[in-house]
Order: structure tokens, then C-alpha cells, then sequence
């Protein structure tokens, strides 16, 4: 087994943590990981990206030239990365954002989550990453999702205010994945 | 209808790279303003530094050298002594200006050189994700201060400009902000005045210019001007600090 | 009457232009620009009174003033 | 040994504090700004000082300071910083002071971009300053080997009383990867060639300079010797499937684990391909180059994120004329393409040679 | 054409002017004090304009305005300086600006002695800086070639928009011979690509960055394509009484007419022996060495005041292995002794041959 | 009988490097006196810089660290913080000092480093041979100056002395000369502050003496002893800028 | 009495000591040293007042003064 | 023709003017000549020497391993390059402070000229070094003594009384080479 996963989107949509946690994840089931980030000058006010691998062998090249899957969380990142996935793998898209039509006829699954509005209702709109990433985490099924929700409540925070609003922006992540699935 | 207020010819079209409330992108405004005003833009050549300042390069109209981190002092003067018709100066931050660029700085102002510095001092490494500055304040955190500024360490922040001034050949020194409409007018003006002084061959010009960070202040825009009023200009008063003669007598 | 002119397309909704503005004409809007930004929009033009202070104080020379 | 989920840059410089490493000066440069803000946050915690040199130059000559004070001391930057550096490096080889210096490379050359590259091969390896010192210079490829090898740096640091190179690229440095730490090491005593103040008339001089040519020559002569030693001794390799290869990738740092990839993918076509990645870029292991059965390997094909190419001529030297060499290349903060190396590899098996020049 | 017997450095400052040098920045460092002492007196003289600079550092940034501006300007520093400056050739290199860089080399690392040595090889030919840049780098062997290349790099840096190093040891800067000197150039308007104040809505931009990956990695092409063509057409190399050599030194500057005298010495004995001399140590005459014939040629031998040795990895790029190859050499402000090289070919010639291993 | 005048133990037996008149003798036998009396022999590290100060390495009877020109306080800093229970001072010429090593003094200045700087400023660059140094007076002839220097080309000498005193966190700044046996007398006082400060982890403490070049101002050496009072002095007044609190109380 | 010691073989000739001795006991001597200086020499010993002017002045400390 | 030359004396006694005259007076006969100072760390109060190379052919090396020539100002030097002197070649001492003893059994020829006590009697023991030039310029019979003489008082300087005394101590020498040959 070895899935790549590329995440994109604006530079203050928590890209790079979404990234970062199913990095974590996996490093407590013991997997391969490698978690990269991609900067650039562009950073400032531009896109953000970063791939992830997991893999039950060690990893050899910490990029991808093809992606297993794709989480697209604005159109720009979506437009410029559609085309690295391979046949049969699986776009994550931010339906608020993204508009997935171009890539309806391509042989890729897409699974669309209404993930800014959803967030919204919870309360912000900065959640929509760990909306994101749950229902990445229960229809990608890489990963343990109670394993990982543990490790994703932890890691997100001490505060309990801030642990209550993310476990019920996994939550809902989870049951929007159902939905779509 | 007149226009009142317009965006500088001297800028680009473009949106600048600046963040969100980001001073710099007030300070390039006002001093693109005083070369559209002087109607210099065909004589102005402007040294930019590495910092955030290096964003300028997609964003001035004017004719730009990029410089190395520091050293935009040395570089204008090379360019000042070659075409003494030009008006030149440099843009440059406090990590630049202050730390790396200590050296460059204060030989091309203790040479008088016929250029203007304007020197942007938001107290912090911006480009660089917020580490602390020569000019950080006492107490304030940052990357590499993780638990503030603590002058038992890291000594206190330096005031340049006071530096600058106490040198001989400098020719107009001074500090201003840019966090009300009126401190911005008066920043203008002093920039105004530092370009006149080297058109004329005056020497050595020094403007610093108290600007934030929101990015790596972490506060928003506006929380930025309050602690521009009660923390920066504690450490850094504003002032003018040196100005020639004539100048003064006029006062 | 002054008018205003926005160039909203670059506002980063810093909201430098609503605080100053002694009128309260200015304020962040609902949409969002290509950027991402809810930009600034002139809730009360009628109430401008073409004092620039909004102009003067935007980083990003977002406004002009004409009168 | 703890296993941890760490990024690049902190996982070197907690490898650093864990090797002994008590004294970091450093100035702000991406991509490299996690090492000096982890040791300022960490240091103080283990008793250790970060200071924030107003410059780079000021940073590798606290370096040099706490060195010459018996302390095991580091310094990290990027591309242009190093360059700043390049003086103070060859000081610390004249005046035989142990220390780390950590390069980051980005993308060049001038200010370039903050990208990753490897265009800093032979600055690295060849001229980090003026005098035609070298140093031991590292090129890990995973986290765990950048780990392991910033913690015995300070080792071979002490032991040859040179200065030591961790190069990596900004793909590294940014990484996070699960690794192993290794346990906290014991503090030495300062030592004996230490200033520590005189020991009744006994003292201490560090020096960067000789007294005339001959010392000079001696000195030189000296440093020569250690450097055959590292050749003999201290060359690090990893030979990667290459017994029967008959295309063999020569690649270091991220690019030697992009081939890793490729030579994989090439096997699983039938095609025998294989890696020599050099570990040690100086001390260059040549003898892996040179054993290369000519009859048996039709290319070698090196690939680095760097144009012009560097390694190229390392592997040249190796080589020799025998089997042709070709190259898979990228820079600017581009990655070499596993679709274009194994590309490159079938159509070379198809024959289609090119053979690269040095220029 | 005035002939004069002028002191190394002062001949070189003066063919600077003459070749339309307006501009120079210098810090003092020995042995090339000379060059900014003459230039502080001669420049103004010539509506030129002399700057010390504040450092190695500052200097060079001036050159670089200067350089921006239109002018046509040079800095001279030695080892230590030298290495000080090479962010700022790297930053030159990369804005595309014209300059010429003299580097005096003295005995290494670190402040070593003032001593003349030839031990920055690799910094004056592969690694100037970081990025990878390069640069046209001439190493004259005599007043008169210094005097010409000198006049000429001006020409040089301006085609092609790129620093040029003039590397020397301290013997030439100090030596004085007779030397020609050419006429004064005519001095030309800024190049259109200059800062002078934009033209209506035109400016333009003096760079060291560039915006992301793709435009960094075209700029490296751009410059690669560049540096093949110096390799096509700019290399210059005297290939000394080689045609039917069985014994070939290889060796420039200095320790270059050392061997001339060697050469001619054995030649008296009867022993066939030649010289290849690099001009151009970058772009380097491979070519020279690639087409020795191994069927003739009993050995090359590398002559330089460099340990370890660096010269000698050039010329096994271009010999390869068919051929042996050895050395002889010094440094610390040793001289190549003529005695010991005539020795040393007599005992090859003998087949006690030692073969020098690349380290 | 009594010795009143001794060689100090702080030197070697050797002659020193310096030339015939050159007051780097005297401020080192000071200096070596000053350690002698303190009995620090076994405590001190001097650092040394590029200059003819590097004789030294030759000539002092301490740890000694040879340092890159310019850099000594960097390298100060290195060892100090990490051998605090040392006597750490660097030994700098006014070129090393005033030119290539000006961000590595200010910013060693105001991190309030805890060692001490010797400051010897002769007006030029010596060991190179005479060119024009930051502090070369108006006036002054030297191999890059050699119509004298001209403020409108090269600027004014710089009062490093005075620029490092404006810093707030150095606690002990002050001039002097060695022209005189009286002078010599209150240098040596002031090398004995400043190292008694440095003992009680007071801060930094930079001490300047006018020193003299007889071999490239192209004098002999009793025309020196002339030229400084008469003509360094002017420049550079002897005095102290800076001192502890409670030393001025003392007073 | 006091009693000067002169270390000659390391004496320069710069010749502080002769000017700042108030009782002229210095001279710069005819001998030259190895070093090729013409070495100080104490001409009138007995007028020595112990004052250590010239062993102060003296840059290469060659002179020690005993009482 | 290849002559090679060291000069070599203490710090202050004029060696490299007395060198690079050598070089100007076979310049100004179109001669090839190479003068090459040898300077190092040892040069403050210490030695000094120079190698001139005279040739009617292209210079290669401009340094010599063996000397046709040694003018030794001081003891240390003749000490310290007395070795390096060719058979059959020459040996110009500086009478006053030089001691020839050891080279007597070699098979150098020897020219002895007190040129410091000549000098202090011509006013100043300066002029030891132009001294020494002419009595070389007058034996060594490389270059034409006439053309030297003028070639050196045109480089010694324009202020009348030194020129006299430069004359001086040229006419000085050649004498003093008379009668030593
Ligand atoms: C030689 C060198 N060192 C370090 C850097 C990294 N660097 C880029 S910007 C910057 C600091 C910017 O801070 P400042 O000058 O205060 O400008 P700001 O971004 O705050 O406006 C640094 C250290 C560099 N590019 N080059
Ligand atoms: C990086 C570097 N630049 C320049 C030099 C050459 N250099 C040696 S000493 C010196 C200046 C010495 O002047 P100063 O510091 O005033 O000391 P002084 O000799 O006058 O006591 C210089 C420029 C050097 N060794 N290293
Ligand atoms: S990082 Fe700070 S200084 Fe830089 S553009 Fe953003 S707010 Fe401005
Ligand atoms: S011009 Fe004045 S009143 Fe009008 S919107 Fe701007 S700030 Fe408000
Ligand atoms: S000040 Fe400018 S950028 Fe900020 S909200 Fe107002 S218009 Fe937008
Ligand atoms: S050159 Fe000047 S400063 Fe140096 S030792 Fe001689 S007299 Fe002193
Ligand atoms: S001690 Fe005083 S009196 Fe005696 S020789 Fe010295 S200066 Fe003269
Ligand atoms: S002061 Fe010292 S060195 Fe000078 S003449 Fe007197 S004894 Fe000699
Ligand atoms: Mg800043
Ligand atoms: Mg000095």
C-alpha cells in the first residue's frame, strides 16, 4: 500500500495542519508517513499546499507525480491539481468553493462536502479543514478513524471550548461522508 | 469633478503583495505620491531591500534594483555616485537596515552620501515569519523570543535614527508614523523634504517610519495602530532628529 | 457631493478606510473578492463629506476621492 | 530512543541538542527558520545559549567563539547566508575549531527563490571559502538519516577538529517524517587545546593564521593527510540495488530518494536499474563510481536539482570516459521527474545515448 | 600602445581604467592593496569614482549599483575577501550585471599568510558563491597577458551581462615587468537594460530573484546555454611545445611559467616534454587534455601551489584515466620548485610512476 | 631593592612585532599590567583581530583566540556566554573596529555583551600600510586618501566612543590616550574599571586609546606624540561617555 | 639610589624615554643591537630619580626601575 | 642571457628601490626583466629581499632557485642566500655589516663594498643601497653604467639636493668597484 494525497487551498483554510493530521494519524498506526509542505514566494496571500504519503513499506520519494487523492478546499487549487490524479483515485472537494464540473467526466471519484458552509454553521469557518479531513478519514479508509479522531482531538488543543468545536466539526465531517457515500 | 485623492502613477495597477493592513503598502503609497508630486518618476531610481520591501518589485513603477538582504545602502551609493542626476534612494526594513545592514548604513551616512534611506520599522523580521529585530521591544514575543524580548540577552532595541543623527554629515533625520491620516501626512511631507534636500545636493537623508506587522504581530490591522500609539512610540518617539540648517531657522 | 471610487478588487478588508472614516459611509461588505477578501463598500455615500481620511489611511490606495 | 513525528528542521536541531550541542547562533533565512527558532525556544531548557546574531557573519563567529571556549556549538542557514558564511568557515578550518554548520539549500543563484534545490553541491563540497579547506559534508535523504548524522557530526566534528557540513535542501528541511531520537549524550569537559583561561604558563592560542610559508605548507600538508584519511575511513554510501545494474542513478539528499522511487519502478518493469547515492558528498565516494564494470553497466545517469550540474563532474571523476553519463535534472525549487528518469532509462536501453559534457 | 614597467597590480588597475573602468570599491587587504591605492589616485583623474568601501562586502554592493547604473565597475580583493564577496558575485551573477572581480589568491584558509598561493581554484571556477552560478574566469600568467585580459574583461562582462574573475597569485600582483599598454576605450552611453530613470511608462528591473520555480529554472537554462557557449568559444588555453609530448605539464598563473622554464630545461636534456596552460581556467580547456594521446603521452603532471590539489581535478575531468597523472606542487607562499618537477619527470621517464588519487 | 617597574608577567619574554615608537606596545604592557595586578593571568581569553593587533598572538602570555578582521566581538560573545567565570576582552584596531567590524561592536554594545573591548585607534589602517581608516582626520594624507582626506568624497572621522555610549545597555564607555606617562597612567586606570565591571557581570565596557602609527603616518615617533594632542584630540576628546551609576555618584 | 635594568637587546630606538626623562639620564647609544637599533643607553645613571617616567612611556617595556 | 639577481637586506635599507632600479635601467634597454619583491609576514623589522631576472629572451619563471648574482646588504641574508649562489657566480657584500668568511672556499667571486661607512661619509647612510647599484652596474657589465646612471637619477627624484647626493654616491660606487676589480 502507498497513497499519495495532495491538500490545497487558500493560505488561511488550515491546509497545512489538515495535512499535518492525517500525518499524525498515521504515525500512530505505526505507518509510513511523509508529510510535506510546499512554500514558495507565492505563499503570502496565494495558494497553499502539501502532500501527504502513507505507506506500509518505507518511503522512497516524498512527492508525487500522481496523486491517489486529491482535497481540493478552493476552485484555484482544484483547477491546478486535477489533473496529477490518477485514474480511479479520489477527489475531496470543498463544494462551497469548488465547482467540480471539469472533472465529471474523468475516470476520478468525487466526494463533495459542503465543508465552509457547514463550519459556518458550527460557528466559524476555520473548521472546514476538520470537517475535511473526517470525512476523508472515514471514506478513504487509510485510517482507523476512532484512532485518529483521538490523536486528531489531542493535537488540536488543550482548550475545552476549542476541543468541543472540533469534535463536532469531525463529527459532522463523518456524517456528511455517510451521506455522500 | 476634481479628483481629490488618487492612487500614484508611480505605482503599478496591480493589487501590492502586502498582507492585510500591512503599513508598507502606506508607505509605498505616500512615497510614490511624493515622486508623482515632484514629478520625478523619470529620475527616480529606488534601491529595494530583502525583507518585505522586496514585494516592491512587482509593485513600483519606477525603475527598481533588488539589492541583497542589508545592503541597499551600498548599493545606491554606487549608483548615486554614477549618475549624481538621479534621485535615488532605498526602502528597507529594520531587520535589513538594523541588523545585517549595520555596517552599510551607518559608513554611507557618516560619508554623507546624496541619498535618502527610507527605513521601515515595524520591529519585527516580517518576511521572514516574525522573528525578533534589533528594534523588537522589550517584552515583546516573537519567533526567537519566544517568551519576549528579554534585555538580559538580547539588549535593548536600538534606536537607529537617533544613531544616524548623532553622526556628522547626515543632513535630515527624523522619525514619523503612519498609523492616523494625519501622522501619514506628516510622514509625506518629511519624505517630501528629504527629496528635495538631495535634489539639491544636500547630502545624506534619513526618514524612518514606524509601521506594524499584523502577520506576525499577531493582531488584526486595527489593534496594530493602537499598539503603534501606546508601545512603539514609547521606545521610539518621533521626532525630527537633524535637519540643515537653513531649515531650522526657518522653524 | 464627493464621490468615492473603490477598487475593490485588491481591498484586503483591513478595515484601516471604516475606522477612520468620521462619517461611517465605509464598511466590509458581505462578498468576498477573487481573493478571498469581504470588501469594503460604501454603506452612506450621501454622508461623505470627501475628507480623504479613508484614502489617506488605506494601505493598499483602494480609494479615490472626487469632488 | 523516542519516536517521533517531527519536521525536518526541528528534528536536526533537537538531533544537535541531543548530540551535545550547547551554543547556537543563527540569523532568520527561509527555508531554514525552524532550526534557529526551535533552539531558542529548546536550548535554554537544556542549560544551552541561542543568540541571534545580527548577521550570518556575526553567527559562524560566535560559533568559532564558543568552539575556541570548548563548547559544541552549531549555526544553520540557506543558500545566500552560507556564501556569507563561506569566510568563516575557512577560519574554522585554519584554526582547526570543531563545529556544525547546517545548510539549507534554496534555489540560486542571488536571491532566487526560497525553494528547494541543490545548487550548493560544490560549495559545499569544494570551495565553502577561500584556502581549499573541506569539510566532512553530509547529505542525508530521509529525516532519520539527517538525525542520526546532525548527532554524530559533533563526533567527527571533535575528533578531526574541523568544521562539519549538513547539506540538505529545503525539501528536507521542511519534511516531517517519523524518527527515532537518539538518547541525550553525556557533556564533556572542554577540550585540552580549549581557551579556559592558562593553566599555570601554559597557554592556549587559537589561531586562523601562520607564521610564515613553511609553517603555512605544514599546516596545509597536515590538513591533506586528515582529508586522505576521511577518504580511506569515512566515505558513506548507500549502493542501491546495483550488483547487476546496468543503469545506475548517481543522486543525493531528495533526489536520491525520488531515483530510490524510480529504480523501483524500473525494476518492476524488468529494467535493471540501480542507485548510488552518496551519504558523505565530500568525502565523495569515487570507488563506488570507479568499480562500475563497464562491460555490464551501459549509463549512469546522474540527477540533481541543479543546473548547470555539479554532481555531474564528481561522478565524471569517478567514472572516467568507460560508460556514458547522462543526467535527469530540475532547479529553482522544481523536483527531478521520476516520469522523465524513467523515461530516460528506456529510451538509453533503446539506445538513444546522450552523452553529457562537462562544461 | 605606451610600453612601461609597471608593478602587477598597478598594470592591472591601469588597463582597468583604460579598458573604461569609471567605477571602483575596495576594502584594503594584502597583496592587492595596490589596485584600490591606484585607483584612488588615477580614477579621479579620469572623471572616475573611487570608493573604499567599508568592508568586502559593502564594496562589492557598490559595484553592483554602480554596475546597475551603466557603469562599467570592478573590486579586487584577496582570499579572505574574496570569500566575504561571493554573495554578492553570486547576487551579480544572478541581477545579470557586468563586472569585473580581481582575485590577488594568498596562502589558505583562514587568514593564513599573505603569502601568493593558488589555493582558491575551486572558488574562482566552481563555486563563486551559492547557486551555481559561473563565471569567465582568467588567470594570466604574465603582466602583459594580465594587462590584456584585464583590458578585455570588460568586453567580457558586458556581452554577457556576468561577472568576470580575474584570478591571480600574489607573485604577478607584485611582480613588475614590462608590459604594453592599450589605448584608452572610448567610454560608451549606459546599456539600455541599465537604471537611469525610466523612459515614459518603460522602467526597468534590476533582479536577483526571480518569482517562483518555473522562471527560476528558466533563468538556469538561460545561463547554462550561456556557459556552453563559453565552452564553445571562449576557452583559451597555450598549449606549450605538447605536439609531441611525452610529458605534459598541466599548470597556469604563476606556477605556468614556472613549468614553461621547466619544460624548456628538459627539453635541453632531450626529455620531450610540454605544457598545457589554461587562460581561461573556467570556462576550462578540456579539450586540451581530452585529445592527449595515450599512446604518447607517459604522464600529465599537475603543477600548482595548492594542497591539496584542486587544479588536478580539472584535468582528470578532461584526461579521464587512459593516462596517469601526478603532481607536484606547494603552497603557503611556497613557489613550484623547478628542480623537483625536472626530478620528477626524469624518475616518470625512469617508470617510477605514482599515480594521484583524487580525494 | 625594590622593583617599582616591572616587564609584566602578561607578556611573553620576546620582543613584540610592533614598530619602533608604536603605542600597540604600550596598550598591550598596560593591559598586561592591569591583568598582572588582578591577578587574572589564569582567568582571561583575549581575542585578537586582523590588524597589527594580531602581533599579539605572538606576544601576550594568555589563552589567546585569533579572530577574522572585524570580528572579534562576535567571537567575544561566543566564548563569554559560554564561559561566563572568564575575563573576556577583544583587541581591536579602529579599522577592524570602526570599518568592517561596525554591526558586530554596535550589536555586541547593545546585547550588553559582559567583556571588554579595547579600542586602539591610530587613524589608519596600519598593518596593510596606511590606507584611510573611518577615523583618519580631515586632512590626513594616506595611500587612499592621497590628497588628504576629503570629507565631501569620504565623510568625517567617526566618535565611535560616543556612538556606542548612546546605547543604553554598555555600562562603561570612555577615552583615552597613551601620549604621555600621565595619560598612559589614566588608560591603564580605565583598562582596571573596566575589567573590574566585567568581573561583576556589569555589561560591556569599551575602552578607546588614541594610539599612533609612526610608519605609515610617516613620522617619527616623538612627532606623533605631537600630532595626537594636537591633532587627535581634536577630533576625538578624551573623556568618559558613559559609566555606571554608581561610579558617578562616586564622583 | 634607583637602579634602572635596560632590556636592550629588545629596545627600538623610538627614543619616549630620552624625552620624558626629566633629568636627561637616557641617550639613544652609538651600538646598534642585533635588530640594527641604536639601543638606549643610561648616560648619567646617577641622576636617575626613580620617577619611572621612561619605563612608563616605554611601548616595548624594556626598561625596569628598582629602588 | 639569463642573469638572475637576489637583493637582500634588513627592512630600511633600500633593497627593493635597489632591485627595482636594476629592473628600470634593463627596461629602459629594452632588455626582458622581471622584479619580483619577496614580501611576507616577516617584513615588519624584519629582512627583505628581491629577485631581478635580466634576460635577452621571454622571462618564464620569474623566480631562481640558483642565483647568478647575490647582493647581500646585511649578515642574515648573505647567511641565509649564500647557498643559493651558482658556481662561478657573484657575490656583492655590503662590507660594513657583512662577514664573507664562510663563502670564501666556494666558488664564488666576491665583491666587497663598505657601503654604510661610504654612505655616512657622503651624509647619510641611505644612500648604502645606490651605492652598491653602481659598483654592481660597473662589474656585472650586464647593462650600459651610463644609461643606468641617468635611468637612476631620473627615478631618484626631482629635489636638487638629493640628486647631488645620489650622484654622489653613484660616482661612489663605481669607483669603489674600480678599485675592488
Ligand atoms: C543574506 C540573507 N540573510 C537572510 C535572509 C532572509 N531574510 C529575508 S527577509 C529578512 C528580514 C526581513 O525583515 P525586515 O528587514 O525587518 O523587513 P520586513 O519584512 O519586516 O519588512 C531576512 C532575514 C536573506 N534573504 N539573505
Ligand atoms: C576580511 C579581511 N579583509 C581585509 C583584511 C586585510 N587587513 C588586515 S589588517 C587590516 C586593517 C588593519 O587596520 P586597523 O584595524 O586599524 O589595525 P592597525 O593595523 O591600524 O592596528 C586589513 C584591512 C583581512 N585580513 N581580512
Ligand atoms: S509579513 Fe508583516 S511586514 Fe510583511 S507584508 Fe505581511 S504584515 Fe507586512
Ligand atoms: S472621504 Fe471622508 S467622509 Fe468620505 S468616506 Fe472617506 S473618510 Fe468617510
Ligand atoms: S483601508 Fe483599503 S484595503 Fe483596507 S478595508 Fe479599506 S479599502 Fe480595503
Ligand atoms: S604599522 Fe603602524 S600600527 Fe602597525 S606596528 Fe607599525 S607603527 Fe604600529
Ligand atoms: S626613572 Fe625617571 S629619572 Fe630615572 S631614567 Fe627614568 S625617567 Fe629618568
Ligand atoms: S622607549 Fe623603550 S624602545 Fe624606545 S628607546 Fe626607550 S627603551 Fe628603547
Ligand atoms: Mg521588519
Ligand atoms: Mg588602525
Amino acid at each position: 500500500m502507498l497513497v499519495s494525497i495532495m491538500i490545497a487551498g487558500f493560505g488561511g483554510q488550515g491546509v497545512m495542519l489538515l495535512g499535518r493530521l492525517i500525518g499524525e494519524c498515521a504515525f500512530e498506526e505505526n505507518l509510513h508517513v511523509s508529510f510535506l509542505p510546499a512554500y514558495g514566494p507565492e505563499q503570502r496571500g496565494g495558494t497553499a499546499n502539501c502532500t501527504v504519503i502513507v505507506s506500509d513499506e518505507e518511503i522512497a520519494a516524498p512527492v508525487a507525480e500522481e496523486l491517489d487523492i486529491l482535497c481540493a478546499m478552493n476552485q484555484p487549487s482544484f483547477d491546478k491539481f486535477i489533473g496529477k490524479v490518477k485514474a480511479g483515485g479520489t477527489v475531496y472537494i470543498n463544494k462551497t468553493l469548488v465547482n467540480a464540473d471539469k472533472a465529471r467526466e474523468r475516470d476520478v471519484e468525487i466526494v463533495e462536502i459542503d465543508a465552509d458552509n457547514l463550519a459556518y454553521q458550527l460557528g466559524t469557518v476555520k473548521v472546514a479543514n476538520i470537517i475535511m479531513l473526517a470525512a476523508f478519514l472515514a471514506t478513504a479508509k487509510i485510517l482507523n478513524v476512532d484512532r485518529a479522531r483521538e490523536v486528531v482531538l489531542k493535537k488540536l488543543g488543550k482548550k475545552q471550548e476549542l476541543l468541543e468545536l472540533n469534535r463536532q466539526a469531525f463529527q459532522c465531517g463523518l456524517e456528511q461522508a455517510e451521506k455522500t457515500s | 469633478m476634481k479628483k481629490l485623492y488618487s492612487r500614484p502613477e508611480s505605482l503599478n495597477k496591480s493589487a501590492s503583495g502586502f498582507c492585510p493592513g500591512c503599513m508598507h503598502g502606506t508607505i509605498t503609497k505616500i512615497t510614490a505620491q511624493v515622486i508623482d508630486e515632484l514629478e520625478l518618476g523619470e529620475k527616480t531610481i529606488c534601491c529595494l531591500p530583502v525583507g518585505c520591501g522586496t514585494l516592491g518589485l512587482l509593485y513600483w513603477n519606477l525603475d527598481l534594483v533588488g539589492c541583497a538582504h542589508g545592503r541597499a545602502p551600498a548599493v545606491a551609493t554606487g549608483i548615486k555616485r554614477s549618475r549624481p542626476q538621479n534621485l535615488v534612494f532605498t526602502y528597507q526594513g529594520d531587520g535589513d537596515l538594523g541588523a545585517i545592514g549595520t555596517a552599510e548604513i551607518i559608513h554611507a551616512a557618516n560619508r554623507g552620501e546624496n541619498f535618502t534611506t527610507i527605513f521601515v520599522n515595524n520591529s519585527i523580521y516580517g518576511m521572514t515569519g516574525g522573528q525578533m529585530a534589533p528594534t523588537t521591544l522589550v517584552g515583546q514575543k516573537s519567533t526567537t523570543s519566544p517568551t519576549g524580548r528579554d534585555p538580559a540577552l538580547a539588549g535593548y532595541p536600538m534606536n537607529i535614527s537617533e544613531i544616524i543623527a548623532s553622526l556628522r554629515a547626515p543632513a535630515y533625520v527624523a522619525r514619523f508614523a503612519v498609523n492616523t491620516p494625519a501622522n501619514i501626512n506628516k510622514a509625506k511631507a518629511g519624505i517630501k523634504k528629504a527629496f528635495e534636500i538631495q535634489l539639491r545636493n544636500g547630502g545624506f537623508t534619513f526618514i524612518e517610519i514606524l509601521s506594524n506587522c499584523p502577520t506576525n504581530w499577531g493582531m488584526t490591522p486595527l489593534e496594530t495602530l493602537d499598539f503603534i500609539e501606546e508601545q512603539t512610540m514609547k521606545q521610539f518617539p518621533l521626532g525630527i532628529f537633524k535637519e540643515p540648517e537653513e531649515e531650522i531657522d526657518k522653524c | 457631493m464627493p464621490k468615492l471610487e473603490l477598487r475593490t478588487e485588491n481591498c484586503k478588508s483591513c478595515g484601516f478606510c471604516v475606522a477612520v472614516c468620521p462619517k461611517k459611509v465605509l464598511e466590509l461588505g458581505e462578498e468576498v473578492n477573487k481573493k478571498g477578501y469581504h470588501y469594503v463598500v460604501a454603506k452612506r455615500p450621501e454622508d461623505c463629506i470627501g475628507c480623504m481620511q479613508c484614502a489617506i489611511m488605506c494601505p493598499d490606495a483602494i480609494i479615490e476621492v472626487y469632488k | 530512543m523516542t519516536r517521533v513525528f517531527m519536521k525536518g528542521c526541528e528534528a536536526i536541531a533537537e538531533a544537535a541538542i541531543r548530540g551535545g550541542c550547547r551554543f547556537f547562533a543563527g540569523y532568520p533565512i527561509t527555508p531554514q527558520n525552524e532550526i534557529p527558532e526551535y533552539m531558542s525556544r529548546e536550548l535554554p531548557r537544556h542549560g544551552g545559549v541561542f543568540v541571534q546574531g545580527e548577521s550570518e557573519i556575526a553567527s559562524i563567529y560566535m560559533v568559532y567563539g564558543a568552539a575556541a571556549a570548548g563548547n559544541y556549538a552549531m549555526t544553520s542557514s540557506s543558500s545566500p547566508g552560507i556564501s556569507l558564511k563561506s569566510e568563516g568557515l575557512s577560519y574554522l578550518a585554519a584554526a582547526k575549531l570543531p563545529a556544525v554548520v547546517v545548510s539549507v539549500m534554496r534555489a540560486g543563484p542571488g536571491l532566487g527563490t526560497i525553494l528547494p534545490a541543490q545548487n550548493d553541491y560544490f560549495q559545499a563540497t569544494k570551495a565553502s571559502g577561500h584556502g581549499g579547506f573541506r569539510t566532512i559534508t553530509f547529505a542525508p535523504s530521509t529525516l532519520q538519516e539527517a538525525v542520526d548524522l546532525t548527532y554524530q557530526a559533533f563526533e567527527y566534528a571533535q575528533r578531526d577538529r574541523n568544521p562539519v557540513i549538513i547539506a540538505i535542501d529545503g525539501f528536507l528541511g521542511a519534511i516531517m517524517e517519523p524518527v527515532v531520537l537518539p538518547p541525550f549524550k553525556e557533556l564533556k569537559e572542554p577540550p585540552k587545546w580549549a581557551v579556559t583561561g592558562k593553566k599555570g604558563k601554559m597557554y592556549h592560542i587559537i589561531t586562523p593564521a601562520t607564521a610564515n610559508e613553511n609553517s603555512q605548507q605544514a599546516f596545509n600538508l597536515q590538513m591533506e593527510k586528515l582529508y586522505r584519511r576521511w577518504a580511506q575511513e569515512d566515505v558513506r554510501v548507500e549502493e542501491y540495488r546495483v550488483e547487476d545494474a546496468e543503469f545506475v542513478f548517481a543522486a543525493y539528499g531528495t533526489s536520491g530518494r525520488v531515483c530510490k522511487s524510480v529504480v523501483n519502478a524500473l525494476r518492476e518493469q524488468g529494467v535493471k536499474a540501480g542507485l548510488i547515492r552518496p551519504i558523505t558528498i565530500n568525502p565523495f565516494p569515487y570507488r563506488s563510481f570507479e568499480k562500475l564494470d563497464p562491460d555490464r553497466v551501459k549509463a549512469v545517469i546522474v540527477a540533481e536539482m541543479a543546473i548547470p550540474p555539479q554532481l555531474l563532474y564528481d561522478v565524471r571523476v569517478g567514472v572516467g570516459r568507460a560508460i556514458p553519463i547522462t543526467i535527469v535534472r530540475a532547479s529553482g525549487g522544481n523536483i527531478i521527474s521520476q516520469k522523465e528518469a524513467v523515461e530516460k532509462v528506456l529510451s538509453l536501453q533503446k539506445g538513444e545515448m546522450d552523452y553529457e559534457e562537462i562544461i
